[in-house]
C-alpha cells in the first residue's frame, strides 16, 4: 500500500456519517450559541465559524490522540471536533465553572489538557508561535507528534506568521499550518490586506509544502490533511493547507456586514459543506436518510444536555480568583 | 446650548473636524473604513473622507504604527489607531524605541507628530488577551504624552490639542466609555491636554483617577456624601506629564488621598501618584495613602470573576473610609 | 573553599550546570552557539552539548520566544535568551499574553516553565536603543516571577532555581555586572528566588536596590559611612513577588529609606516600593521615601551625558542625607 | 532614449573618480573609526563597512536630493555617501555637540534632517516600517520622492521586514528595499537562519520587482539602483535590491569571529569593490594613476580635518541633558 493510499479516506457509511454529524454538531451548537447570546447567557466576544466546519472537522480526521491543536477565538468548531465534550465547551460559553477553563476563557479561550488543545488566542498570529515551539518540543523529545495550527488569512499579514512559518521550515519541525481562507478579516478584504493574494505562495517562500483546498469540501480536505500529516508524521518537516472557505455569519456579535454584499454570501452560502456532504452522500448511498435523521436527533439531544450541564453549572468561587495565576510549587 | 451625545460620537466628531481642518491628517488602522471600525467610532467616514484618508490596513500593527511614524516624519498628520491596547505590544518597540526616541536621538532634529489612539480597559468579559490597561507602561516613556479623556467634552477636544502637539500623543479611550452620553456645549473646542481638572469639589479626602474609573469615583462619592464624607475628584487627563500641581493642591487641602487605577496593582500608575504625593506632600498627610487598582490576575471572562478583580464602586468607598477613618 | 570568577563564567556555570542536570533544557536566541553569546555568556558551550540544545535561532523574537514557551508546554524546559532587553518589546506580546496568561486563563490546566533571560541596563555607551531597564514592566504582570542577580552567588544560583519553577521566571541581568568578579562558595548551588537580603546592615535607613545599582549603593553606602551615617542595604533579588516582609523589616528599623533604581523615574519600580512602605510603614516613617532614578530621557551616547542620566553615586549620597537629615 | 539607457551609469572619468572616491572616504573613515576605538575615543558599539561601500555609494548614485535614506547601526558609509559632512559624522563618532546628532546618538544613530537621513537604527528590522512610512508621505503629498531602505538580510526573519514590504507592494509606495546580503548576521550564516536562503524569493511572494546585484561591482550596483529608482519613481511600486557582499571585519568590535574560516574572508577580500574598481578602470582608462593618488590625498586631508574637528569640538552641556526629549510648542 502506498503512502497516499494510506492517507486516502475509505468512504464507509460510518466514516460519512460520523464527518456529517461532526458537522452537524457545531452547527447546531454555534446556532444555538447565537441564541443564547441575545439571552445574554453567553457575554464578550462570540465568533462564529458556521459555514467553515469542514475544515476542522475534516483536519482532525488526520490527527491522533497524541497531537496537539492551536486555534484562534473562532475555535468552538475545533474544539468539539477535536472531541471536547460538548457540555463542558457550553459551561465554558456561559463562564460556569464546569466549563473547560473553568469560565475563565469564555468563547475565545477553550483549552483542554486532554486533548491537547492548546487554544484559543485571542492576538491574531499569536498562536502560531506557540505552534512551533509545541513541534519543537515533539521533535526534541523524539516523539512522532504532530501539531496543527489554524488561523484565518488575516493573520498572514502580521510578522508572527512569517517568523514562525521561517522556525518552522527551517527547524524541520512537524507542524500543519491550516490556513482558514475565508476571504475577510474582519471587514477587510484579502485583496486590501494582501499584495500576493494567492496565499498559498507565501508557503513557497519557506520551501515548505502547500496545497490548496476546498475548504467547503470536507473530503477533499480530510484527503489533503491526511496526506499532509502523513508526511509531517514521516520526518517530511512541516506543511501548509489553504482551505478555501466562507464565513456565513457575521465576523462577531458587533458586526454590520457593511463590508460585504448580501449577493456574495447567499451564494457561498450555496456550497454550505454540511449541505454539500448531505446531498452527496445521499446520492452516492454512503449515507442513507436514516443517518440524517438519527444524526439531527442525535446532535438535538446532546445540544440539550449540553445546554442543561451549563445551565446547571455552579460558579467559580470568588474566593478563587488568584488561585489558578501561579502553580503551586511542589514540595522538594 | 449644548447637545447630547455619546462619546463614541464625540470621538468621531473630533475625527472629522481634524479631517476636514488639517490636509496632512489621515486616519488609519485594521477596519477603519470599510467595516466602520472596531468600536464603530470611524462608521460613515470612509465615504465622507475616501480610502486614502481612512485607510484600511492589514493585520501588521508593528508595520503600521511604524508606517504612521514616517509618514509623520515625511510630513502627514497621522492619526494612526491600535484597535485596543491589547495589540499595541506588537508596536510598542516602534512606539518605544522611534516615535519616542528619535528626537532625542538626533539631536532635535526630528519631530514626530503622530496620535495613536487605543481602546483600553475591561468590563466587557472579553477575558484576559482583551481586557488590559496598561497606561502606565505608556506613561514611562520619556518623549511622549498620554492623555486619557473621561469625558464627552474630552473626547470632542482632546483630539485636535493632540494633533497640534509637535511630538506623540497617545490617546486612550476606555472601552466602557463609547456608549456613554454626555451634554457638549455648542462651541465645545479643544481642550487643554496638560491639566487635571477637578469633576468634584470635597475637603475630605482627594479621589484621583482618570478614564473609565472617573465614574466609578463619582458614585462612590456620592455614597460618601451621603455618609458626610466629601471627596475632591482629581481628573487626571493627562497620565504623562502628571499635572503635579493640581494634584498636589487638592491633597494640600484635603490631606488626604485615594487613587483608582484599573491597571494591575503591582507597578501601576496609581503607585507613581502615591509616591510623588508623597515626596511632595508627605508632611501634610494626615494618613496613608489608598489605592484601589486591579487585582493581579489576567482578567477573567466570566461576569462575576471580572467584577471582582476590577476596581468597584465598594472597594473605593471602603478604601476612602479607611483612609478618612469613618 | 571559595574561587574568584567573573559574574560572567557564573552565569555559564549556571547554565552548564542546568543542561547537565535537566536533560529537558536547552538555551536559545539568536548567536548563542556560533558566535558564542553576544556578552559570550555562552562562549564554548556549543562544542560541549551540540547546536540542538544550545540553539541558534533566526532574528525573530516573537518567533522563538514564542517557541519556548510552547516548548514548554510541550514538555521541555527552555531557557530562552533575548539578547537584551532592549529587543524585548517584540516579543512582550508572548509573554504577556501567553507565557503570563495561559495558566489562568486555561482554568489551570497548563504550566509554562519557561525561564528567559535578558540582560539589562545602560552604561556602555549603547544609546537610546540599546540602553533600557525595564524590569519594571514585567514586575507588574501577574503569572511571572521577575529576579534580577546582582551578585556572582546569584548568577550562580537563581538559574536552577529559576527552571524548578513551575512558571515562567525573567532573569534580568544587568550588563555592567558581567565583568564583576566575586568569591563563589565551593558548593554554591540554587539561592532562593523569593526573598531579598540585606546586603550591609546599617540603622540610619534602607538602601533598596537591585541588579547593576547595587554596587553604587554599595559604595554610597561607604561614604556615608565615613560621614557617619550607617545605611542598610537591601538587595530586592526578586521583582516579582516584592519580598514586602524583608523590605518592611528594614524600614521599620531604620524609618527612612532611599529607592535606587536605574530605570526612569516616572513609573518606576521605585514607585511600587515607596507607595509599599507608605502603605505598610506609614506610621513608623521620620521622612519621606527619596528615589533615585534615571533621568527621563532617552539615554544619550556621550559618556558625560549618560552618565548624567543615569543614578550615580554622589546623587544616591544626596539623597540619603536628604532623607537622614544631616 | 529609452528609460533603461536613462538609467544607465555614463562611465565618464568625474563619474569613475567620484565613486572610487566615495568607497575610499567610507573606507579610509572607517579604518581610523577602528583605530579611534582602541584608543577610546569612540565608544559603545562600532560596526564597520569596510568590504560593503559599493553598495551605499552604488545606490546613492541613483537618489536625489529630495529622497529619503533609512539605515541600520552598520551606517557610516550610508552617512558619508549620502553627503553628510564627514567632520560632523566624526564628532558624532566622537560624541561631541558638533556631532551630526550632537552626540546624542553615537556610531548607531547618525542623523541629519539636511540629506533627509532617517538613521542609524539599533533594533534589527526596526527601520523598514519607518521607510514606508516616509514613503507612504510623499504617496499622499504627491511628490515624486524615493525612500532608500538598507538592512542585513539577517533582517528578513523578523516580522517588521515582511509587515514592511506587503505595505509597500499593497499600496505601491514609492520605497527601495535594499538588502545588504553579507552572508552573516553577526555569527549567524544565511543558512541557518533562514529556510529559504534565496532572499530575493521573499519579494516575489509579496509581488515586488526584485533584482540580485553584485554588491562588490560599484557599476553593476548603481547601475541596477538606478534602474530600480528610475521605475518607483515613474509610479511604479516599490522595488527590491540584494545586494551580494560581505563584511571583511567583525560584526562590532567585540566579535572573536568564531564562526567563520579566515579563509572565506581572505576570499572575499580578493573582491574588495574599491581595489576591483580601480583595476577595472585603470585598465579601462576611465581612471589615471594620478587620480587614484589626488584621491588618496584629498581623502586623508578631509579626514585628518574630520579628526581635528571632532578633537576641538565642545561636549555638549549637561544642563542641556532633557532638552531635546520634547519639541518646543509654537505659541499659538
Ligand atoms: C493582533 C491583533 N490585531 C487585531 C485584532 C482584532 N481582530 C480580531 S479578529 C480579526 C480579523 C482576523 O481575520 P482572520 O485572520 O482572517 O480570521 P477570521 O476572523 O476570518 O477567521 C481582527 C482584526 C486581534 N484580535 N489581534
Ligand atoms: C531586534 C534585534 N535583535 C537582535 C539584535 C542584535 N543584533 C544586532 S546586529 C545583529 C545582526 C544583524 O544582521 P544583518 O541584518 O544581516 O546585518 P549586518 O550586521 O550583517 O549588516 C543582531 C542579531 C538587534 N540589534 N535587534
Ligand atoms: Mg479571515
Ligand atoms: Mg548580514
Amino acid at each position: 500500500m502506498t503512502k497516499d493510499q494510506a492517507a486516502k479516506v475509505h468512504l464507509t457509511r460510518a466514516h460519512v456519517r460520523g464527518l456529517y454529524k461532526e458537522m452537524l454538531r457545531i452547527r447546531r451548537f454555534e446556532e444555538k450559541c447565537a441564541e443564547l447570546y441575545t439571552q445574554e447567557k453567553i457575554r464578550g466576544f462570540l465568533h462564529l465559524y458556521i459555514g467553515e466546519e469542514a475544515i476542522a472537522v475534516g483536519v482532525m480526521q488526520a490527527l491522533q490522540p497524541a497531537d496537539a491543536v492551536v486555534a484562534t477565538y473562532r475555535e468552538h468548531g475545533h474544539a468539539l471536533a477535536r472531541g471536547i465534550d460538548m457540555s463542558r465547551t457550553m459551561a465554558e460559553m456561559y463562564g460556569k465553572q464546569d466549563g473547560c477553563s473553568r469560565g475563565h476563557g469564555g468563547s475565545m479561550h477553550i483549552f483542554d489538557a486532554a486533548t491537547r488543545f492548546y487554544g484559543g488566542n485571542a492576538i491574531v498570529g499569536g498562536g502560531l508561535p506557540l505552534a512551533v515551539g509545541l513541534a519543537l518540543a515533539d521533535k526534541m523529545l523524539g516523539r512522532s507528534q504532530v501539531t496543527a495550527c489554524f488561523f484565518g488569512e488575516g493573520a498572514v499579514a502580521e510578522g508572527e506568521f512569517h517568523e514562525s512559518m521561517n522556525l518552522a521550515a527551517l527547524w524541520q519541525l512537524p507542524v500543519l499550518f491550516v490556513c482558514e481562507n475565508n476571504l475577510y478579516a474582519m471587514g477587510t478584504a484579502l485583496a486590501i490586506s494582501e499584495s500576493e493574494t494567492d496565499i498559498n505562495r507565501k508557503a513557497e517562500s519557506y520551501r515548505m509544502p502547500s496545497t490548496i483546498v476546498d475548504g467547503m469540501d470536507i473530503v477533499a480536505t480530510e484527503n489533503a490533511a491526511r496526506r499532509a500529516v502523513e508526511a509531517i508524521r514521516q520526518g517530511g518537516g512541516p506543511a501548509f493547507l489553504e482551505c478555501r472557505t466562507y464565513r456565513f455569519r457575521a465576523h462577531s456579535m458587533f458586526d454590520a456586514q457593511l463590508y460585504r454584499a448580501k449577493a456574495e454570501v447567499e451564494a457561498w452560502k450555496e456550497k454550505c459543506p454540511i449541505e454539500h456532504l448531505r446531498k452527496w452522500a445521499l446520492d452516492a448511498g454512503s449515507l442513507h436518510a436514516e443517518d440524517v435523521d438519527s444524526v439531527e436527533a442525535e446532535v438535538a439531544s446532546e445540544l440539550a444536555a449540553a445546554i442543561a450541564f451549563a445551565d446547571s453549572s455552579p460558579w467559580e468561587s470568588v474566593a478563587r480568583l488568584l488561585d489558578d495565576v501561579h502553580t503551586p510549587r511542589q514540595q522538594p | 446650548m449644548t447637545e447630547t451625545i455619546t462619546y463614541r460620537d464625540a470621538m468621531r466628531a473630533a475625527i472629522r473636524e481634524a479631517l476636514q481642518k488639517e490636509p496632512r491628517a489621515f486616519l488609519m488602522v485594521e477596519d477603519v473604513g470599510r467595516y466602520g471600525g472596531c468600536y464603530a467610532v470611524s462608521k460613515g467616514l470612509l465615504d465622507e473622507f475616501g480610502p486614502e484618508r481612512i485607510r484600511d490596513t492589514p493585520l501588521s500593527e508593528a508595520g503600521f504604527v511604524g508606517a504612521g511614524i514616517g509618514a509623520a516624519l515625511g510630513g502627514m498628520r497621522p492619526i494612526v489607531e491600535v484597535m485596543t491596547v491589547n495589540f499595541s505590544m506588537l508596536c510598542l518597540d516602534q512606539i518605544l524605541n522611534t516615535a519616542a526616541t528619535i528626537r532625542h536621538m538626533s539631536g532635535g532634529q526630528f519631530s514626530v507628530p503622530i496620535v495613536i489612539r487605543m481602546a483600553t480597559g475591561a468590563g466587557r468579559q472579553l477575558a484576559a488577551q482583551h481586557s488590559h490597561s496598561l497606561e502606565n507602561w505608556y506613561a514611562h516613556i520619556p518623549g511622549i504624552r498620554v492623555v486619557a479623556p473621561a469625558t464627552v467634552e474630552d473626547a470632542r477636544g482632546m483630539l485636535w490639542s493632540a494633533l497640534q502637539d509637535p511630538d506623540p500623543v497617545l490617546i486612550f479611550e476606555h472601552v466602557m466609555l463609547y456608549n456613554m452620553t454626555g451634554e457638549l456645549g455648542a462651541g465645545a473646542g479643544p481642550v487643554d491636554i496638560d491639566r487635571a481638572v477637578l469633576r468634584r469639589p470635597g475637603r475630605d479626602v482627594s479621589l484621583i483617577t482618570y478614564g473609565g474609573s472617573l465614574w466609578k469615583a463619582m458614585t462612590a462619592a456620592q455614597e460618601l456624601a451621603a455618609a458626610g464624607i466629601e471627596a475632591e475628584i482629581v481628573d487626571l487627563r493627562s497620565l504623562r506629564p502628571l499635572d503635579d500641581a493640581t494634584i498636589m493642591a487638592s491633597v494640600a487641602r484635603t490631606r488626604r488621598a485615594v487613587i483608582v487605577d484599573e491597571g494591575w496593582r503591582t507597578g501601576s500608575l496609581a503607585a507613581e501618584i502615591a509616591t510623588r504625593i508623597m515626596e511632595q506632600c508627605f508632611w501634610s498627610l494626615d494618613a496613608p495613602i489608598g489605592r484601589v487598582c486591579t487585582a493581579e490576575v489576567p482578567i477573567p471572562y466570566a461576569r462575576h470573576l471580572e467584577e471582582a478583580a476590577l476596581p468597584q464602586v465598594p472597594a473605593i468607598v471602603a478604601a476612602v473610609r479607611s483612609v478618612v477613618g469613618r
